[in-house]
């Protein structure tokens, strides 16, 4: 096993290519699958050495977070806050106070975990990523990503190198929530992000629904979104909402939770988090 | 196989070590510098009895590899009492009666010692969410959490 | 006074007081060292390789390729352990645990282990190692387990008659006949409730360095609740004289009964004999949680029966109580203490030990009694409800006092358990308003204590000072409470006192730090071997002033001379008459080696307040109270730090912690992340009262306080739960999916 | 004499009806080694370990402990605890 950290993303891009090598941000995957023997690498690429990585971005268009950024400095991050909250939450609950300062949401994203927190907020949050690999850069929207559990969409040698969120229209706003046994330090057993923009009078004009650990990968619920575009989040909206998410779901049973509850609680979150971001953005 | 060699700051003193790139920070700490306050008690992050400080961030130095130390400031559990000058959270710990068997205790002052640099005024709820990567067993948390409040006290000179 | 052991009213000065533990400085600072934090020159490092089936023969192991890899030094099979087959049982069942002879019994038992340079080594030549397992059919549910047609566990066992091949052992408790007391019941409730197994969670896992000579002289570093006992267990196991082993307990890092047992311990000594050179041994987290001790799973089915005016007629329980593959005492401790906070005419328990392809079921504070106290104690909620009455006047009305006959036989001496419900129906927090969503339970419990072989020694310093050598491990601060009592008795200062925990090499045998025994043996033999000092401190004082021992008294930490014609005589202290011991008859020292018996049994009674999501089943509990008879609290942080980590971990029990198999028998959740120990943010302050009725049996009146804390709280909160949904839960822990398909069925009818 | 109660299971495997046996015994020891004597049937159980309740206080390991006269006397399996 060797340990390397490029000075520059096309080095890491080189070394990323060769076989079982590994990239380590925040190492609170990689390191955890090290521990447990599921992987056992030949080169581990550590990119926090990478100028502009570990940088969060104010851009005309909105924000780039660089791959290497921790978690912890995005709730430090008082624009990116206000402006995405949602996404901020979410990457504020991953692990715990010590996970955060080293995990990051492009780490969140490439582990491929159904359950991930951050992701289903970033795809709600229609984020792209913009990906660096030995035939150039590209930009995709996130959820093109994960493609199952612990896989994506990345060839080899490819790097995320940043998550870029856009602006959003005024009277706009997002949120996350999940649920989990305890009240921290949990992998989440179903999860619920909401973005949406209202206009001038609370009606909702745009929404993006996203639910995790209910499918192989962050489901984006178009039918949740529909049942609450034009209206003021009433409780019938609400209630179409929920079934459509709940319907939506394909949860499994597993150790953390039944089909049966998945699914009821994806359509409860849902509800939740709705109301959370509709309020947030101005709603009454 | 030869180690790799780092150079990094313990406490604020120099440290060179020679390490293998799948050791742990917690493990150089452990194994090579002979530093055992940092406590392994999962090895994967979710218990916090290892927990230190690398470049102001709290961690769990489980879950930093030791390579990653080159270049960086790390404090530790040996490091927050000034000589056998006790850190005010140390000094509470032990007049509250903030721990049993103890282990857990090292992970806990540093996650509350970094808890209080950011927030010296911390809302009981605000206490239990800072030190939720924290795992202790035996105390149920209430003492932890008043050494914590007292101390929060004491240094802010209330 | 002497060896006196029956309760004197006296005053206390330094008994009853907070002062700080001697162990906080190491503590705090990172110093002291735990069982993973000490080497020794030349030290390997030691790995074990364990079963990935819950049942399988193991029809060979290959290890010669780990053993040609460069760096191993020892590979280990039960082929190198002594075979006890012909042997004590137990002994054979102990090392068999440790490791796999020919059957492996559960998932994560082990069946190999190597001794390398480095981790790095020692790991590859595992992957090394060639075990030619035959797959066998596996059992790991109670339910299925009873049946005739269940996988057989232990394949030498005898069933007793008429009983399903997997109950290792039945046992029978009670008196009177429970028919007739349902006969004479207004209302009955018969239920069947389930516990799933926990594990105690100890924050430390298991760690040792061990070395074992060609002389056959041995050592051997480790976490444990007894050093003696850790000795005994790898001196037998091994075939090493008793003598030649020194074991040193480290800090432990807690223990709840899970370092009662060895697990990696000898063989971290049999690896060392073999390789020639010391091995050290630590286990991982996924090793805790898959290779030792959890708790046992449980069905417990219950009939109680009350009348109108709430006096029980009758109360009965079939308990059955899994043991992992080897019958133990767990069905029998369930079976026992069921019952035993009422006075009940007609009573019956009987316990069945149900072997499985589970862990080996180790003690778990207060083993077996909380998943009894949550049945019981949930049906009397439930009585309480059909009758109308208050659940609490229901317990008041029914408990056990001094002279009632226990549920096991026994009448009770002086108890506090009538104290601890009347200090509940006072409390505040009874009459506390709930909010929307919330409930409120409360439930009682209780756990004998026990006493034990202790020896104690406690030696003068030539400055006045005093060393306190005690073998009962200090799992919790009882450095501090047995500096106190030495204080007390010698009248000095308590900074005086130094205590610290021998080695086996260095103290006579002392039973393990378990069954609540520590501070109450250990204080005994303290008073005792203080007495014993004393003694002889008034001697030495009588030869300096010249006159006849009788006519010293020992008062106020110093020697006095009484009567008249003495009258001017000046007082020795300590200090004093131990400079000149050196020319008075030497060394002064005080010792006491004795059984301690007549720990004296302690109540608990817990309130429990919820508040429940009724659309996610998450629950939090809001309120908590803890009261509980303490005898006398020695120091009371230490006893408020029972009573709250007690019933945390009856709280985690209570709603998240469980051990999940899947159908291939194999543990889904071995680590902190889906094994759920509460964390800070899921609690509130832990309120406490203590109860302080005396034991009889105790100069002071300590009682043990450890256990009975963790009794109440899975009935205590199922109570609360049960109540603030409408619904009664009957399946611990209470996880959101249980509380939200139980809110289903009910809405289902 | 000393009327020595027992639990269920024991009952059954000495053969008493009652409950209880008489042995002639001062101590827990003597208590102990007649048992042995008279019932053979109880030795698996003391290899498993027997405790002795005198008045409500339980011994586990105290030959030397005198049984008073008119004392309550219970055989309990061995206490253990965690």
């Amino acid at each position: 096993m060797h340990y390397v950290r490029p000075n520059s993303i096309e080095e890491a891009v080189d070394l990323a290519a060769k076989d079982n090598a590994f990239i380590l941000a925040g190492g609170s995957d990689l390191l955890v699958r090290m521990k447990g023997d599921f992987v056992d690498p030949d080169l581990i690429i550590d990119i926090k050495a990478i100028k502009g990585l570990g940088d969060i971005r104010e851009t005309d268009g909105g924000f780039s977070i660089g791959a290497a950024v921790p978690c912890a400095a995005l709730g430090e991050h008082a624009a990116l806050k206000s402006a995405w909250p949602g996404v901020v939450e979410a990457a504020n609950l991953i692990g715990s106070k010590q996970v955060q300062g080293r995990c990051t949401i492009a780490g969140n994203l490439c582990n491929a975990s159904p359950a991930a927190d951050s992701v289903p907020a970033l795809v709600a949050a229609d984020a792209q990523a913009v990906i660096i690999g030995p035939s150039g850069k590209r930009t995709v929207a996130v959820q093109s990503i994960p493609t199952g559990p612990g896989k994506t969409s990345l060839a080899a040698g490819e790097i995320v190198e940043s998550i870029e969120l856009a602006n959003r229209p005024a009277r706009s706003s997002d949120a996350y929530l999940r649920f989990i046994p305890r009240s921290e330090m949990d992998i989440a057993v179903v999860s619920a992000a909401v973005n949406l923009t209202l206009d001038s009078s609370g009606v909702i004009e745009t929404a993006r629904v996203a639910l995790g650990a209910v499918a192989a990968t962050v489901l984006l619920v178009t039918e949740a979104a529909d049942a609450i575009v034009g209206t003021k989040l009433d409780a019938d909206a609400l209630d179409k909402l929920a079934a459509a998410c709940s319907a939506a779901s394909k949860p499994i049973a597993d150790k953390r939770g039944t089909v049966e509850y998945r699914k009821k609680v994806a359509g409860v979150l849902a509800r939740r988090a709705a109301e959370i971001a509709y309020k947030r953005a101005g709603g009454q | 196989m030869s180690g790799i060699a780092v150079t990094t700051t313990i406490n604020g003193d120099t440290v060179e070590f020679l390490c293998q790139a799948e050791e742990t920070l917690l493990d150089v700490l452990r194994n090579r510098l002979g530093m055992t306050g940092a406590k392994e008690g999962c090895g994967t992050g979710d218990c916090g009895a290892c927990s230190v400080v690398v470049d102001g961030r709290l961690v769990c130095s489980c879950l930093v590899l030791g390579a990653e130390a080159e270049g960086r400031k790390i404090e530790t559990i040996e490091g927050i009492a000034d000589g056998d000058t006790l850190h005010p959270l140390q000094e509470k710990f032990i007049e509250h009666a903030a721990l049993q068997c103890g282990v857990c205790t090292p992970g806990f002052l540093v996650a509350a010692k970094d808890l209080l640099e950011r927030n010296p005024d911390p809302t009981e709820e605000e206490i239990r969410f800072g030190l939720a990567g924290n795992l202790c067993r035996c105390t149920g948390y209430d003492k932890i959490v008043r050494a914590v409040q007292d101390a929060a006290k004491e240094m802010r000179g209330a | 006074m002497g060896m006196d052991q029956t309760f004197k009213n006296k005053a206390f000065k330094m008994v009853g007081t907070r002062p700080e533990r001697p162990d906080g400085f190491d503590k705090v600072t990172g110093r002291a060292r735990y069982g993973a934090d000490f080497n020794m020159p030349g030290q390997l490092v030691g790995r074990i390789l364990r079963s990935p089936h819950a049942h399988a023969r193991i029809k060979s192991i290959d290890t010669s390729k780990a053993e040609a890899l460069q760096g191993v030094k020892a590979v280990l099979t039960a082929a190198d352990l002594p075979d006890l087959s012909d042997g004590d049982s137990g002994l054979f069942n102990t090392l068999e645990n440790c490791m796999a002879r020919t059957v492996a019994r559960y998932d994560g038992h082990a069946v190999a282990a190597v001794a390398a340079v480095d981790t790095r080594t020692a790991k590859e030549a595992l992957k090394l190692i060639k075990v030619d397992y035959e797959v066998l059919p596996h059992v790991t549910e109670i339910e299925d387990a009873i049946k005739d047609t269940a996988p057989v566990v232990r394949e030498n066992a005898k069933a007793e008659a008429g009983l399903p091949h997997n109950i290792g052992s039945t046992i029978e408790f009670g008196h009177g006949d429970p028919e007739t007391g349902f006969k004479n019941a207004d209302v009955v409730i018969e239920r069947t409730f389930k516990t799933e197994q926990s594990h105690q969670g100890y924050i430390e896992p298991h760690a040792c360095v061990g070395n074992v000579n060609a002389d056959g002289t041995a050592e051997l570093w480790v976490c444990t609740q007894g050093a003696f006992g850790y000795r005994q267990d790898c001196a037998s196991l091994l075939g090493l004289d008793v003598s030649k082993l020194r074991v040193t307990s480290s800090e432990i890092g807690g223990g709840f009964g899970g370092k009662t047992h060895v697990w990696a311990e000898p063989i971290a000594l049999a690896l060392s004999r073999k390789a020639g050179r010391p091995v050290k041994l630590v286990l991982s987290r996924e090793e805790v949680f898959r290779g030792t001790g959890p708790t046992s799973a449980t069905k417990i089915d219950v009939k109680i029966g009350v009348t109108k005016d709430g006096r029980i007629t009758a109360g009965y329980a079939d308990c059955y109580y899994t043991s992992g593959p080897y019958p133990s005492v767990w069905a029998e401790l369930g079976a026992t203490t069921a019952f035993s906070c009422y006075d009940l005419e007609h009573v019956k328990t009987i316990g069945y030990e149900v072997v499985v392809n589970r862990p080996k079921t180790a003690a778990y504070r207060a083993p077996s009694a909380p998943m009894a106290a949550f049945a019981i104690e949930s049906v009397l909620d439930e009585l309480a409800e059909k009758i109308g009455m208050d659940p609490l006047e229901l317990r008041i009305k029914n408990a056990a006092k001094e002279g009632t006959q226990s549920s096991y036989g026994p009448v009770y001496g002086p108890i506090g358990f009538g104290e601890t419900l009347a200090a509940a129906k006072n409390h505040p927090h009874l009459k506390a308003p709930l909010g929307k969503n919330q409930g409120r339970g409360i439930a009682c419990g209780y756990w004998f204590n026990i006493g034990g072989q202790t020896c104690t020694d406690l030696n003068i310093g030539v400055d006045g000072t005093v060393t306190l050598t005690i073998g009962t491990v200090d799992v919790g601060g009882s450095r501090a409470s047995m500096s106190l009592v030495a204080a007390e008795e010698l009248g000095i200062p308590y900074e005086q006192v130094r205590t610290v925990v021998a080695d086996t090499s260095s103290l006579g045998h002392n039973d393990m730090t378990e069954g609540s025994r520590g501070t109450f043996s250990s204080s005994l033999t303290t008073i005792f071997a203080a007495r014993n000092a004393i003694e002889i401190l008034r001697e030495r004082a009588a030869l300096m002033l010249g006159i006849p021992v009788d006519d010293i008294v020992w008062e106020g930490g110093e020697a006095r001379a009484k009567g008249d014609s003495h009258g001017n005589l000046p007082a020795l202290s300590l200090k004093e008459i131990a400079k000149a011991a050196p020319k008075t008859g030497g060394p002064i020292a005080g010792h006491s080696e004795i059984t301690a018996d007549g720990a004296g049994a302690s109540f608990g009674t817990h309130i429990c307040d919820v508040e429940v999501d009724p659309e996610t089943g998450s629950t939090r509990v809001v309120r908590y109270t803890v009261i509980q008879d303490a005898g006398k609290a020695v120091h009371p942080d230490y006893v408020e730090g029972q009573f709250q980590g007690g019933a945390v971990q009856g709280i985690g029990w209570a709603l998240n912690e469980e051990y999940i198999y899947g159908e291939d028998g194999r543990l889904q959740n071995p680590g902190f992340l889906d094994y759920r120990i509460p964390v800070c943010s899921d609690l509130p302050m832990i309120d406490t009262h203590i109860v302080e009725v005396p034991n009889p049996n105790h100069p002071y009146g300590v009682r043990g306080v450890g256990e009975t804390p963790i009794v109440p709280p899975l009935a205590a909160v199922a109570n609360a739960v049960s109540h603030a949904i409408g619904v009664r839960m009957t399946h611990i822990p209470m996880s959101p999916p249980r509380i939200v398909a139980a809110l289903e069925a009910a809405k289902a009818g | 004499m000393v009327e020595v109660k027992l639990w269920g299971a024991l009952s059954a495997s000495l053969g008493s009806d009652t409950g209880r046996v008489d042995i002639e015994a001062k101590t827990i020891g003597e208590l102990l080694k007649k048992l042995v004597e008279e019932y053979p049937g109880v030795e698996p159980y003391m290899t498993r370990g027997i405790s002795v309740s005198i008045d409500g206080v339980i011994y586990r390991d105290n030959w030397t402990k005198e049984l008073p006269e008119g004392a309550e006397i219970y055989l309990l399996p061995r206490m253990a605890g965690g």
